[in-house]
């Protein structure tokens, strides 16, 4: 039976139906949770999908964190379900403080298109099991506010805990120490703002790396059945 | 200018029947006088308030095309007919059909006047504009494009204008989730105050899904849907989008701009295609220009002929707007929908889910009249065909313009060229940096073009592609060309021009061209000489398309480009829809891989009038455009099908403006090869680098596949002529017997030159 | 240090989607009271202590580069220096 | 009717590059005695005539959703209503 993998739609989510291709070429199922909606339908995982929930205005990913289904998420994410968020998804992730730090508008003051390259910095994460150590993967990366921040204290421990799970090789919004992911403690949440599920297929995507994260969360829940 | 209309009580019909003589500032909106005696005839009294600004509103330029009516005819009659058109001319949207079960929508659309205004809401709202034309056809919106044109580079107003208009395009199309899959970006002074924002959407849907915007069915009920309905845009249509700017025209006389809402409009998508795919609707109709007034008349006058509606229902944002604002509002984000009254209640239900305001604001009668009561007195009682349908249509005076003859002589084959390889070397670098032929990726990097994981090909290749079913592989092609300059010179050959371009460049990518879409950027309609480059310009398309058997599905025309007395260049800008079997057997743009042959088919004259370099080097603009020859070019996509679908060309790229040597610039950076090139015997370097003959196109062929090109190109009589190799090791352009030029230096030419001239 | 608030908020008659959002999102948040929320933009100049025209200088720099006289309006406030 | 005005900065230490481009632009307006800018947000809020705990509902409205802790300060002013 293949894993069943939630992918929200908040009003405004753009790339929900693009999440859910990735998990499917990834050998999942994936099952579509609405906002509003109090149910998880028993699903083994959470993505969080890009794009400009309720318009992202204020503050990109702040009035998401309010919708019925981020409270379930919060509770599935403590009980260590595997939750990620991309791009939006990583802006919700943080503005509900289920990952440090925040993300704001890139230091050049647009938004930007390119293909990102990223090193993954720990494969220790539910998300990143299956990657080789210290592998590059390319990404397009897409954002107008994706430089990440946090407090020099913040950066210190969330380094030293291995809280950082993708690096830019080419920054491209200014984020601090280069990061484009993050992971919570306990490594079943990750944010990152580039976009694995519009690198699936090499028609339409400029690698096919985005597949490996969903590789890995098969792994991550395999494994734990396994145990 | 609305403010002198406003009344203490409500001018209904009663009053207007009782005070016949009482002045209205019919001139003031624009309404000539010949045209509100008509009014009154209709009427057979003095129109209400709320019916003179209705009246003005659906009889200026913009909505009634009372200028170009006469010549858009032409469309109507030299269109060919083919099976494959669903839905033509007078709907939203042109619809084609691609397969048994999919069809196509799309349109392009200006809106330039706001965009000089206020850059950034100017371009947003034209792109949230167009997207609703599609949704009110049925379909889903899967792209947009967007053709601009500003002012010279080095002028400081395009560094107000240009970042704004980008920043609009790209907020309004990354929030709504659309992928920007292409578009293009001129400068030419004669665009300083009259910037040109043309956006293109395009959508899919199965065919049955088509919507019609007829009010039928008495009794049905009449709901707006989305956004709160405030003052923006009031006067907008008559008075912004077809009032010439005057030289000294001050901030505070503009009449306010509206400003878009991306979020509203992704929730009006969604729920929309929710309530076409249950069956919930009888008809739609976006509101755009001219609001309620426009999608009230509209659909009444397509449908049973009657509506009811009570204006006080309507939701406002604003406070004290009188019924003539509400009508005449452009709010943006709001479509009309016509229901039974048994679906009425799941249709408000469905619209709550999505967040959106839906409100039952009237139903459609049998009476022919439609008639809108606010707080129970009627303030409108209209035949709607005499708003929609009926608007005055002129026949205005047409001139050619007296320099013609004179333009004509002063060719551009006559200025001092470069004659040693050094020099010409010069030039090519030179010409790479120029604004219009340098790369574009400041602007385009601003876009998504990914989102939907359905694009296939974007900037920077020659025609965007998107795939439409991951089933089949079936697919699409667009591309979105004008030349100004070549349309300055000569209207009928200008448009051809772009409409040949933009074939070529759709077949360039491997699919056949299918539609056609079209958008008429020209000067003052009053002015004779523009009225001749506009009918020139009509006419070039419709024989073109006539011989190219593919129809105008559908455009736009923008008139008043102008300032003062100034008009900019005519700017016919034409799009191209082609279809494609399998999205896998697109051929990209690059130079294939090292061995692979490089061929131009086609042949290059010595044609520089009206090109870049004349432009670009000399300030120069004269002599006669480059021949267009549509039966080569309908050859010409033929061949490229052929040979994507036979997977025998592993590259291609269009030659347009700048020549050859631009095309080898372009396909160099875009891909990691280099190219050693060898020019024919006996051709002369610096025609045959930036001669800009039609008809061209670089193609880059696999190993063993030369001699089948070459048979498939004998076959259909097109001349194909080897130039030389792709090489990874050869490092840049390698011009034998002439130069080289490394790739740092072609790519230091090429890029950043746009965000190192804004200042970046 | 001479200081100064630049306020720049939208034309009342203007739309303001960031504004309907936030609007739309306080009943999540339990809170039921608001009629109208608008959001603009709040600039904080700091001058040079030496500089005299402090009040013109803002003028012109909100009516030239802070705000569009199309959409939106401003206004000027000069802090008082013990105020800050 | 009860009118609240909610500042919301940056904290201090995070760059605003937005604050800083209009510094940059500042010269080219002929405006040399600038030391520094920061831009934020002005949310006005309306509150119905009704309500009584106005301050406190918009301490809860600010903390919890107009400013971010992790990179944003604010402060709330209740307004007169005399000067509305
Ligand atoms: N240049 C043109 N070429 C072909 N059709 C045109 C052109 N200009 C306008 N039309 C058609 O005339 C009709 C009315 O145009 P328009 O007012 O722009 O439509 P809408 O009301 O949807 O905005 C549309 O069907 C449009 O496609
Ligand atoms: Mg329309």
């Amino acid at each position: 039976m293949s894993a069943r993998i939630g992918i929200v739609t908040f009003p405004g989510s753009l790339d929900d139906r693009d999440a859910a291709r990735a998990v499917r070429l990834g050998g999942a199922e994936p099952v579509a949770l609405w906002h509003d909606d109090a149910v998880l339908k028993s699903v083994d995982a959470v993505f969080l999908p890009g794009g400009f929930s309720y318009g992202d205005y204020l503050r990109c990913g702040a009035i998401a964190r309010f919708s019925e289904v981020m409270g379930l998420v919060r509770d599935a994410a403590d009980r260590g379900m595997p939750v990620l968020g991309v791009c939006n998804g990583f802006q919700v992730l943080c503005e509900s403080h289920l990952l440090p730090g925040a993300l704001v508008r890139n230091a050049h003051l647009r938004y930007r298109n390119r293909p990102a390259r990223l090193r993954v910095e720990t494969n220790r994460t539910a998300w990143t099991a299956a990657f080789a150590p210290d592998a590059e993967v390319v990404l397009p990366a897409k954002h107008g506010e994706g430089r990440y921040v946090a407090d020099e204290a913040t950066l210190d421990r969330i380094e030293a805990n291995g809280q950082v799970v993708f690096r830019y090789l080419d920054n491209p919004n200014g984020a601090m120490r280069d990061i484009a992911g993050v992971a919570n403690e306990a490594g079943n949440v990750v944010g990152l703002m580039p976009h694995p599920e519009h690198a699936v297929e090499a028609l339409t995507g400029p690698s096919t790396d985005g597949l490996g994260i969903v590789a890995s969360v098969l792994a991550h829940l395999s494994e734990g059945a396994a145990r | 200018m609305t403010k002198q209309m406003l009344n203490p009580v409500v001018d209904t019909v009663g009053v207007a029947a009782a005070t016949p003589d009482e002045k209205q500032p019919h001139a003031e909106l624009g309404l000539a006088e010949d045209e509100y005696s008509r009014i009154r005839e209709i009427l057979e009294r003095r129109p209400t308030q709320s019916e003179l600004a209705m009246y003005s509103i659906m009889w200026s330029e913009h909505c009634s095309y009372k200028s170009s009516r006469v010549h858009l005819r032409q469309f109507g009659q030299k269109n060919p007919k083919t099976p494959r058109l669903l839905a033509g001319i007078g709907e939203n949207a042109g619809v084609v059909a691609i397969d048994e079960n999919l069809a196509v929508t799309f349109k392009v659309e200006s809106h330039n006047h706001p965009s000089y205004v206020e850059p950034k809401q100017g371009a947003a709202t034209g792109v949230g504009g167009i997207i609703r034309d599609i949704i009110a056809m049925g379909a889903r919106p899967i792209a947009v494009m967007d053709s601009l044109r500003f002012g010279d580079i080095d002028h400081p107003d395009t560094a107000r204008v240009l970042p704004g208009v980008v920043d609009g395009v790209g907020h309004y199309g990354n929030c709504v989730g659309l992928p920007n899959i292409g578009g293009e970006t001129y400068f030419d002074p004669c665009y300083q105050g009259n910037p040109l924002v043309n956006a293109l959407s395009v959508g899919v849907m199965p065919r049955e899904r088509l919507q019609s915007m007829q009010a039928s069915g008495v009794g049905n009920v009449v709901i707006l849907l989305g956004a709160k309905t405030g003052r923006d845009g009031i006067g907008g249509v008559s008075v912004l989008a077809s009032a010439t700017f005057s030289e000294d025209d001050d901030s505070d006389s503009r009449p306010s701009v509206q400003v878009g809402d991306p979020f509203e409009e992704k929730l009006l998508i969604e729920c929309c295609l929710e309530l076409f795919d249950t069956g919930l609707v009888v008809g739609v109709q976006d509101l755009g220009g001219a609001g309620l007034t426009c999608a009230l008349s509209e659909t009444a006058a397509a449908g049973d002929g009657g509506m009811h509606v009570d204006l006080e229902l309507v939701p406002l944002r604003a406070k004290g707007m009188e019924p003539h604002d509400i009508l005449a509002s452009e709010s943006q984000e709001r479509m009309l929908l016509i229901v039974d009254p048994a679906n009425v209640e799941n249709v408000l239900a469905r619209a709550h889910r999505w967040g959106l305001l839906a409100t039952a604001i009237g139903t459609v009668t049998d009476t022919g009249r439609l008639v809108i009561d606010y707080h129970g007195q009627t303030v409108v009682d209209v035949p709607p065909a005499s708003l929609a349908d009926e608007g005055p249509v002129y026949n205005r005076p047409i001139a050619e313009p007296n320099d013609l003859a004179l333009v004509a002589v002063d060719r551009a084959e006559t200025l001092p060229r470069p004659t040693a390889d050094e020099d010409i070397r010069r030039t090519v670098l030179d010409m790479a940096a120029s604004p219009n032929l340098c790369d574009k990726s400041w602007i385009t990097e601003q876009y998504d073009s990914s989102v939907f994981g359905n694009t296939v090909l974007a900037t920077p290749h020659d025609a965007g592609v998107i795939r439409l079913d991951e089933s089949t592989g079936v697919g699409i092609a667009i591309s979105l060309d004008g030349n100004g300059r070549y349309a300055r010179l000569d209207p009928y050959a200008g448009a051809q021009l772009a409409l040949a371009e933009a074939y070529r460049n759709v077949a360039v990518t491997g699919a056949t061209p299918i539609a056609v879409t079209d958008c008429l950027n020209f000067g003052s309609p009053e002015d004779p000489h523009v009225m001749w480059q506009f009918e020139r310009a009509v006419t070039g398309i419709a024989d073109g398309c006539q011989q190219l058997g593919i129809p105008v599905t559908g455009g736009n025309v923008s008139f008043y480009n102008q300032t003062g007395r100034e008009a900019i260049h005519p700017t016919p800008v034409i799009g191209v829809l082609g279809v494609i079997d399998d999205v896998a057997r697109r051929i990209p743009l690059g130079l294939g891989q090292t061995g692979d042959t490089i061929a131009v088919i086609g042949t290059t004259g010595e044609e520089l009038s009206g090109s870049e370099w004349a432009w670009a080097t000399h300030r120069h603009l004269g002599g006669v455009p480059p021949k267009v020859d549509l039966d080569h070019e309908m050859k010409l996509a033929d061949l490229l099908s052929r040979l994507a679908a036979n997977e025998q060309i592993a590259a291609a790229h269009d030659l347009s403006e700048g020549g050859l040597a631009q095309t080898l610039v372009e396909a160099i950076s875009n891909s990691g090869m280099g190219a050693q090139i060898l020019l024919p015997e006996g051709a002369d370097p610096f025609t045959y680098l930036f001669s800009e003959s039609t008809g061209r196109v670089l193609i880059v062929i696999p190993r063993g596949q030369e001699l089948a090109v070459r048979s498939a190109c004998e076959q259909r009589g097109l001349p194909i002529t080897p130039l030389g190799v792709a090489d990874a090791k050869t490092d840049g352009l390698h011009l034998r017997d002439h130069f080289d030029i490394g790739r740092a230096e072609i790519e230091a030419a090429w890029k950043g030159r746009i965000g190192a001239k804004l200042g970046e | 240090m001479a200081r100064v608030v630049v306020d720049v908020m939208l034309k009342s008659e203007i739309l303001d989607p960031q504004g309907e959002a936030v609007l739309g999102a306080l009943p999540r948040l339990g809170v039921n009271d608001v009629t109208s929320v608008r959001i603009g933009k709040r600039v904080e100049i700091e001058f040079d202590d030496a500089v005299q025209n402090v009040e013109e200088q803002s003028q012109i720099i909100a009516d030239k580069l802070l705000a569009n006289p199309v959409i939106e309006n401003f206004t000027v406030s000069v802090l008082d220096e013990d105020a800050v």
